[in-house]
């Protein structure tokens, strides 16, 4: 025997003190020059291969701001993330945790359902709540007192523009893909239904998927076999993938409407169906000196790799928009910061000018403009095609 | 005086009383000396418990599982959601929901009787066919249940909002609700397994052709514990919404289901195993993510290996079941454990005494 | 027309996907009573490792072979740390064992590769078609469809011809009268784990070839519906597990085919109550043995 | 009362177990059932008890007639059996387990009912034991003392003293000859120490290959020679 | 206590099944080219002796050497590939598979060469395993499936054969059949250990027997020394006690 019980049970007590020296460390870290932010992440579940990129981005952002002091020059920035699993129970649970740990601003996991029994917690404490990702317009007017805030436009926009896109190439018959598993992958469908009819559009076939669903098949074919036009579908990889080869397999022509789940790298598996695709995403400008390519190569510096996803920049945007409203308010107090945010004018982000002020999608919703992109499939890069918003949209439900 | 003697419903009450008071003092510990946090992590515990003890109701009676109780937490968390919700909220996000539903604004307890009753409906004409199946096919069956009740759910916009959560429910759940239902709860399980129709039903478990030829009938027997645990879960669904404030069907699906299950599997055969194992999954959870969290400040990167709770605590699981197939406490009730480990006590007594003449 | 027959080799490659799962499940039933959910893992691990090799430059057929190789060596572990202990349990115990193994490596894929989708890079010809009078077919489908027919041939004829074979029938049978022809016990779990293992490895690649991302959940659909394949087909039999792959097959793509739009989103929930249904009548499964009293009263 | 049988015909997969078998069964007899290995003794109790639907026949008791009668409707009519292979609740104690039969085939305090049975088989002490935790020959007793709580109008034994030496078979002995004496109930009893059954039968049936070959008091059918032949081989 | 030439000795088995004591204190031994004969009534022990001796059945004490080799720890399959081959009470064909089938399985340690060849020789032995070769197991007769089950257990040309109750549930022809069958064996040279409840015909072809009562070793001897009256005393109990 190597080891004695002795000796072990002192390591083991030798462990045990650094990490409670370490916890007290860290605790006095928290001084009054710091402005954390508490995220309740999903770190081990299905979200969290979208919280994953997002985390990254924001600590571009926090870098970016610290290096130069701090949020005004003078308050340094800190994120405490913590897993809460896609779980609606432990995520309220992990949010009182952040509260009690001194978080000023709380973030949740990327989806606005899932995230609401935290949202509604934190807006208890009276701090501003925004979700990392999630697209649903309807997320902050649930949280009370205006608390609630989104990180994007939201669905609804996203698939007016879609729509408007696809009326303005002369499309008139759609077939749409769409899964009731999450808000997200039906609602911006079904946002496009809506303003694609508007448009005198026609929809002529709906299919459902479940998320993780391994055949595409059938849907394909009846696709390929209807009269569509154009095909809207609100899947993200890896379904989107395993939809498209499918389609390709088939021999599908028809063109294809893809969402901003799909602006990641992976998306490439896909093939040849990208040629035939046009995406909705967000981050127009990606030319060389804008904001989006300083990210990126702020990005490369630290992580030593490209952005493996779009969810990067938005991450980088959540803070910038966080850091901008408590500069603005001037005070780290919860409803202070809260106006301020609401009141955020053309602040720069990456994926382009982040304006909550006067939102026309709903309070606490930013107006960001969508780009469309095409496929650079040699490259696996996304070429801009062009940039905009929606002149009309569905209203908030 | 022997503690087992008497009429068997007393037995149930002393036991059942025993069992509460351990819980209670748990509570008391927590509430006078745990963090917010704590009060939260108790809460939830005692709504998994009510859970666990009704899952437990059917599974360590019948010794069939069942992977689909969670449709019945559902059952019993979107019926009482929907009765009591605001109805302005409810104008705005089901404005297409029938009027009862949509002006209503009942108190927590009828609306959680009708979340029980919506549960013990769907229960009672379904159950026939649970009933008759044993093994793996029972828990394809339950998880099929699962699946069909979560369909439904995610796709029922008009009614409960499908996928996206149902918000502007009233936190009626308090500490004196949870320990109330609780102890409501683990009375009423009791008294069942403790019943004819459960010593039956779990002597059927060990052996069904000696337990039928003592004239049991097993499968009325599963039909009365499959509808009345399905009761139970309802009323911990009705909790779990009006704790959290806003549902969704995703939060009535596999994970919670691997939760409760583990709990029951874990605790042994027993009402007293369902709480031990709740006890037991509860704390070593919370363990395992406050040291994920607690170390992921510093230069340590614990918290970069996200799944690594998971793992453990599902590589723990597997432990157990090596090691102790039978459970926790196996198939015994706390008063049963007492007795025996005082029985046991005289009776090394007795051989110390004999040791000692010699 | 056209698109019915279209459809109908939709079905036939789906079913045959589900029947190798389905078979790779029965397999360990039959002999163990074990009832494995954690055969979808090994098919995710046969996914991260066509994804590893194939990333790093392998020629498609090595990386075919390693992928295979890899969840055999999977179920060869997990048969000797996780259920060899557990021989004699009760089959309950085995299968909450086997739940817990299957969180257990979702959970330590998720730390390995991380969460994200890992693209798998397919070879080219994968993707190949050729059409037919105007209906376009996949060459993967009728690979998939004339393998798994080889496959199912093959495995036939190794139950029929092989002394090992023979055993693993025979020790779903009567356990004890086969060790009593001398075949080693331990022998007889390890062929079982590895005809098991190699049965998700050849599936995943099936899997894999239609869905071309891997994420450490990526078994547990297929997983599922192999579960749902031997239930309805009647847990334990062989045969019956491949009859119902392509049951679970056919109800799935004709449900999707033929029902309205209406009915689309609830198609899981409908394939499920019609298994449901399927055990009302028979709780054995369609072609399992009637439950009578034990023989040996 | 009486229990009869009638053309009693049982096949499994073509193997013919019980070839036609007539029996009477009186209460208040003890009638022990013998015969070789596979002569169809335990098929009999099996079919009579309703473990097994036999392919032909029937039987009556009272105004009672019936040809198929399910496991625990038989213990409902007052059919009580023990198992050749001894079947106990293996997690339960020895007074869950008796008790079970009390709450299920008796009315009125199940606890009381089963004592009453666990006393008649001297259970004393161990009523809180783990029944598969006791002893080979406490086993035996306590599925008798399960099966007599409750309505008896014929108990069915196989085997009850397979394993025990002569002292604990003597036991048994006795308990069943003060079982029927108390109960006043029929008492079919399969044996393979013709001792036993020699000593304590008011009457024996002896089956071959599903056939009653000799029936008679005990020593009738003793000095019969064809069981003699059945036994030895011709 | 193992003489020169025995093939199996046993010496001192006890066989409990939990509390139950089914064999106890026994000493057997059979010599080579023997047939013995192991005679008792119901539940005296006999099949648990057999079971015991390949490992099937839990040896609680004793000691059992077979072919000059210590094989009381021995796991089943360890002992049968020793050479020693048991037919099982009620036959135990694997009764959904085919004729040749159970007769591969029976010959597990062979190569196919060598199956085909001991079982060609074997198939003149008994006609049945060729003409039904094909037939699912499970459809044969009782006594055909007897001689599948005993050729299955001599495919691996055992050192030893034992016998569990052969004629168990067959018709009186069909047992003479297999009567013949164990005589044919015997002249062949195989050493055979039979257990039978047909005592005259058992004790007619036999050279030794052991009677076996309530797991004890009643008497042993001769086959010719076993007469009808101790048998009867054994198996119907004393006349003095009914």
């Amino acid at each position: 025997m190597k080891y004695s019980t002795a000796s072990i049970i002192k390591r083991a007590g030798i462990g045990l003190a650094a990490a409670t020296a370490m916890m007290a460390w860290s605790l006095a870290a928290h001084a009054e020059d710091t402005y954390k932010i508490g995220w309740a992440s999903d770190k081990s579940n299905y979200l969290s291969f979208v919280d994953e990129p997002l985390a990254k981005g924001m600590e571009v952002a926090i870098d970016e701001i610290n290096a130069k002091g701090g949020i005004g020059g003078k308050m340094k920035i800190e994120l405490d993330r913590r897993d809460m699993k896609s779980d609606p129970m432990l995520g309220a649970t992990v949010v009182q945790e952040l509260i009690a740990a001194g978080a000023k601003f709380i973030v949740t996991t990327c989806d606005t359902d899932v995230s609401l029994p935290g949202a509604q917690m934190a807006a208890k404490a009276s701090l501003p709540v925004m979700s990392s990702c999630g697209a649903d317009a309807a997320g902050p007017s649930q949280v009370p007192d205006g608390f609630g805030f989104l990180n994007v436009p939201g669905s609804l926009t996203q698939g007016a523009f879609l729509a408007e896109y696809a009326a303005a190439k002369g499309y008139k018959k759609a077939f749409t893909l769409k899964s009731k598993s999450e808000g997200y992958t039906h609602t911006l469908a079904n946002a496009f239904e809506e303003r694609f009819k508007e448009l005198g559009g026609e929809i002529v076939g709906q299919a459902f998927y479940t998320l993780g669903d391994s055949s595409y098949r059938v849907t394909a074919t009846k696709m390929v076999d209807s009269d569509a036009d154009v095909i809207m579908s609100n899947a993200f990889p890896s379904d989107s993938t395993a939809f498209l080869k499918d389609m390709e397999r088939l021999g599908n022509t028809k063109p294809l409407l893809l969402v901003d789940g799909n602006d990641t790298p992976v998306i490439f598996d896909a093939g040849k169906q990208l040629a035939l695709s046009v995406m909705a995403t967000y981050g127009g400008d990606r030319s060389p000196g804008s904001t989006f390519s300083k990210f990126e190569e702020e990005y490369r510096a630290k992580f030593g790799a490209d952005p493996d996803s779009l969810q990067t920049a938005l991450g980088y945007d959540l803070v910038i928009a966080v850091a901008a409203a408590v500069e603005a308010a001037g005070s780290t107090d919860g409803p202070a910061v809260r106006d301020a945010l609401h009141n955020l004018d053309n602040v720069h982000g990456a994926t382009g000018l982040i304006t909550y002020k006067d939102s026309p999608i709903g309070k606490g919703i930013p107006k960001k403009d969508y780009a469309l992109v095409k496929f650079d499939l040699d490259n696996k890069k996304f070429i801009t095609l062009s940039t905009g918003f929606p002149e009309k949209f569905p209203p908030v439900k | 005086m022997n503690m087992l003697a008497g009429k068997w419903w007393k037995q149930s009450l002393v036991g059942s009383a025993l069992l509460l008071a351990i819980v209670l003092v748990i509570v008391a510990i927590v509430a006078l000396a745990g963090s917010t946090t704590d009060m939260r992590i108790l809460m939830v515990f005692l709504i998994n418990v009510i859970a666990a003890i009704s899952l437990q109701t059917y599974a360590g009676n019948s010794g069939n599982i069942s992977f689909g109780h969670v449709g019945f937490m559902a059952f019993g968390a979107y019926g009482s959601a929907l009765f009591t919700a605001d109805p302005a909220i409810k104008a705005i996000g089901i404005p297409n929901a029938p009027a009862f539903i949509r002006e209503a604004a009942i108190g927590f307890l009828p609306a959680m009787l009708i979340g029980t009753a919506v549960a013990v409906v769907v229960a009672a004409a379904i159950g026939r066919v649970f009933v008759r199946l044993s093994g793996a096919a029972a828990a394809v069956a339950t998880l099929g249940f699962m699946v069909i009740i979560y369909t439904l759910l995610s796709n029922a916009e008009e009614l409960t909002r499908g996928s996206k959560a149902f918000s502007g429910i009233p936190e009626y759940t308090t500490l004196g609700w949870c320990v109330a239902l609780l102890a409501l709860t683990i009375v009423v399980a009791r008294l069942l397994r403790d019943s004819n129709t459960g010593l039956g039903l779990r002597a059927c478990a060990d052996d069904p052709i000696a337990g039928q030829a003592a004239g049991v009938d097993i499968l009325n027997s599963r039909y009365v514990m499959w509808v009345a645990s399905a009761a139970g879960a309802a009323i911990a669904g009705a909790l779990y919404a009006h704790y959290i404030g806003a549902i969704l069907p995703k939060a009535f699906h596999f994970e919670l289901t691997f939760v409760l299950v583990t709990m029951v599997i874990v605790g042994g055969r027993s009402i007293t195993g369902a709480v031990a194992g709740a006890a037991l999954i509860t704390i070593l959870a919370e363990v395992l993510r406050r040291l994920e969290n607690g170390f992921s400040i510093g230069s340590i990167n614990l918290s970069e290996a996200p799944g690594l709770t998971t793992a453990v605590l599902a590589l723990l699981i597997v432990a157990t079941l090596t090691i102790r197939p039978q459970g926790l406490v196996s198939r015994w009730e706390v008063e049963e454990l007492l007795h025996r480990w005082q029985f046991r006590q005289k009776e090394h007594a007795s051989v110390r005494a004999e040791e000692n003449h010699v | 027309m056209q698109l019915a027959l279209q459809q109908f080799i939709n079905a036939l490659s789906l079913g045959s996907i589900y029947a190798l799962v389905a078979l790779g499940v029965a397999i360990l039933f039959s002999i163990l009573r074990l009832a494995n959910f954690a055969h979808g893992e090994l098919m995710t691990t046969a996914g991260f490792t066509l994804y590893m090799t194939l990333a790093s430059g392998w020629n498609w057929v090595l990386a075919v072979i390693a992928a295979i190789a890899a969840s055999v060596v999977a179920a060869l572990i997990l048969e000797r740390v996780a259920y060899r202990r557990l021989r004699n349990a009760q089959p309950l115990t085995l299968l909450m064992t086997s739940f817990a193994v299957s969180v257990a490596l979702q959970s330590i894929f998720l730390l390995t590769f991380g969460a994200r989708p890992k693209g798998i890079e397919l070879p080219a010809f994968v993707d190949a078609s050729f059409r037919i009078g105007g209906m376009r077919v996949q060459w993967l489908d009728i690979a998939i469809i004339l393998i798994t027919a080889a496959i199912v041939f093959g495995l036939t004829l190794f139950l029929r011809k092989t002394v090992i074979g023979l055993a693993l029938r025979s020790a779903a049978d009567d356990f004890q009268t086969t060790r009593l022809m001398g075949v080693k016990a331990n022998a007889l779990f390890v062929g079982a784990f590895v005809l098991s293992g190699m049965l998700a490895g050849i599936a995943a690649l099936f899997y894999f070839a239609t869905v071309p991302n891997v994420v450490p959940s990526s078994g547990f659909e297929p997983m599922l519906k192999g579960f749902i394949a031997c239930v309805i087909g009647g847990l334990g039999s062989l045969p019956a597990a491949i009859v119902g792959g392509f049951l679970l097959a056919f109800l799935e793509v004709g449900s999707d085919a033929l029902l309205s739009d209406n009915f689309s989103p609830y198609l899981d929930a409908i394939v499920f109550l019609i298994a449901i249904v399927i055990l009302r009548w028979r709780p054995g499964g369609i072609f399992g043995v009637r439950l009578t009293a034990e023989q040996r009263v | 009362m009486h229990l009869q049988a009638n053309d009693v015909v049982m096949k499994f997969k073509g193997v013919t177990a019980l070839d036609g078998v007539d029996m009477e069964l009186r209460k208040g007899e003890i009638v022990g059932l013998i015969g070789p290995n596979g002569s169809g003794k335990t098929t009999f109790l099996n079919v009579l008890s309703g473990v097994f639907t036999p392919t032909n026949g029937n039987f009556r008791m009272g105004d009672r007639q019936w040809s198929k009668v399910s496991l625990r409707e038989a213990a409902r009519l007052g059919i009580r059996r023990t198992f050749q292979n001894i079947r106990l609740f293996p997690s339960f104690t020895v007074m869950e387990t008796v008790e079970v039969a009390s709450a299920w085939l008796d009315k009125g305090d199940r606890r009381e009912n089963a004592q009453i049975a666990l006393d008649a088989l001297n259970f004393g002490q161990y009523r809180d034991r783990i029944a598969s935790e006791l002893s080979y020959g406490m086993q035996r007793r306590l599925e008798i003392a399960r099966a007599i709580a409750g309505r008896l109008e014929f108990l069915l034994v196989d085997e009850p003293t397979a394993g025990l030496n002569h002292g604990e078979s003597q036991d048994i002995v006795e308990v069943l000859q003060r079982i029927r004496g108390q109960r006043g109930c029929g008492i079919v009893l399969i044996d393979h120490d013709l001792n036993v059954i020699m000593n304590v039968c008011d009457r024996v049936i002896v089956l071959a290959e599903g056939k009653i070959i000799s029936s008679g008091t005990p020593q009738q059918v003793r000095s019969d020679p064809k069981v003699i032949a059945a036994y030895l081989g011709s | 206590m193992a003489t020169q030439g025995a093939i199996l000795s046993i010496a001192g088995l006890s066989v409990s099944y939990g509390t139950v004591h089914a064999v106890r204190q026994l000493d057997m031994e059979i010599s080579e080219g023997e047939t013995v004969v192991l005679l008792g009534a119901n539940g005296a022990g006999k099949s648990s002796t057999l079971n015991a001796i390949v490992g099937l059945a839990p040896r609680s004490g004793g000691r059992l050497v077979f072919a000059g080799e210590d094989i009381t720890r021995k796991p089943t399959e360890a002992i049968i590939r020793s050479g020693l081959a048991l037919v099982p009470e009620g036959r135990r064909l694997f009764s959904n598979m085919t004729v040749r089938e159970n007769l591969r399985l029976g010959a597990a340690a062979l190569s196919t060469v060598e199956f085909d060849r001991e079982r060609q020789a074997l198939e003149d032995m008994f006609p049945i395993t060729r003409r039904r070769a094909h037939e699912q197991a499970g459809l044969l007769s009782g006594g055909e499936q007897q001689q599948v089950a005993i050729a299955r257990a001599l495919l691996a040309r055992p050192k030893l054969l034992l016998l569990d109750e052969p004629s168990l549930g067959l018709a009186p022809i069909i047992v003479n059949t297999i009567f013949e069958i164990i005589a044919e064996l015997k002249r062949r040279k195989v050493t055979i250990l039979l257990v039978e409840q047909n005592a005259e015909r058992a004790l007619s072809i036999a050279d030794r027997a052991y009677v076996l009562a309530q797991g004890r070793l009643e008497l042993s001897g001769a086959a010719g020394s076993i007469n009808a009256t101790t048998l009867e005393k054994a198996y119907l109990g004393e006349r003095e006690h009914a």
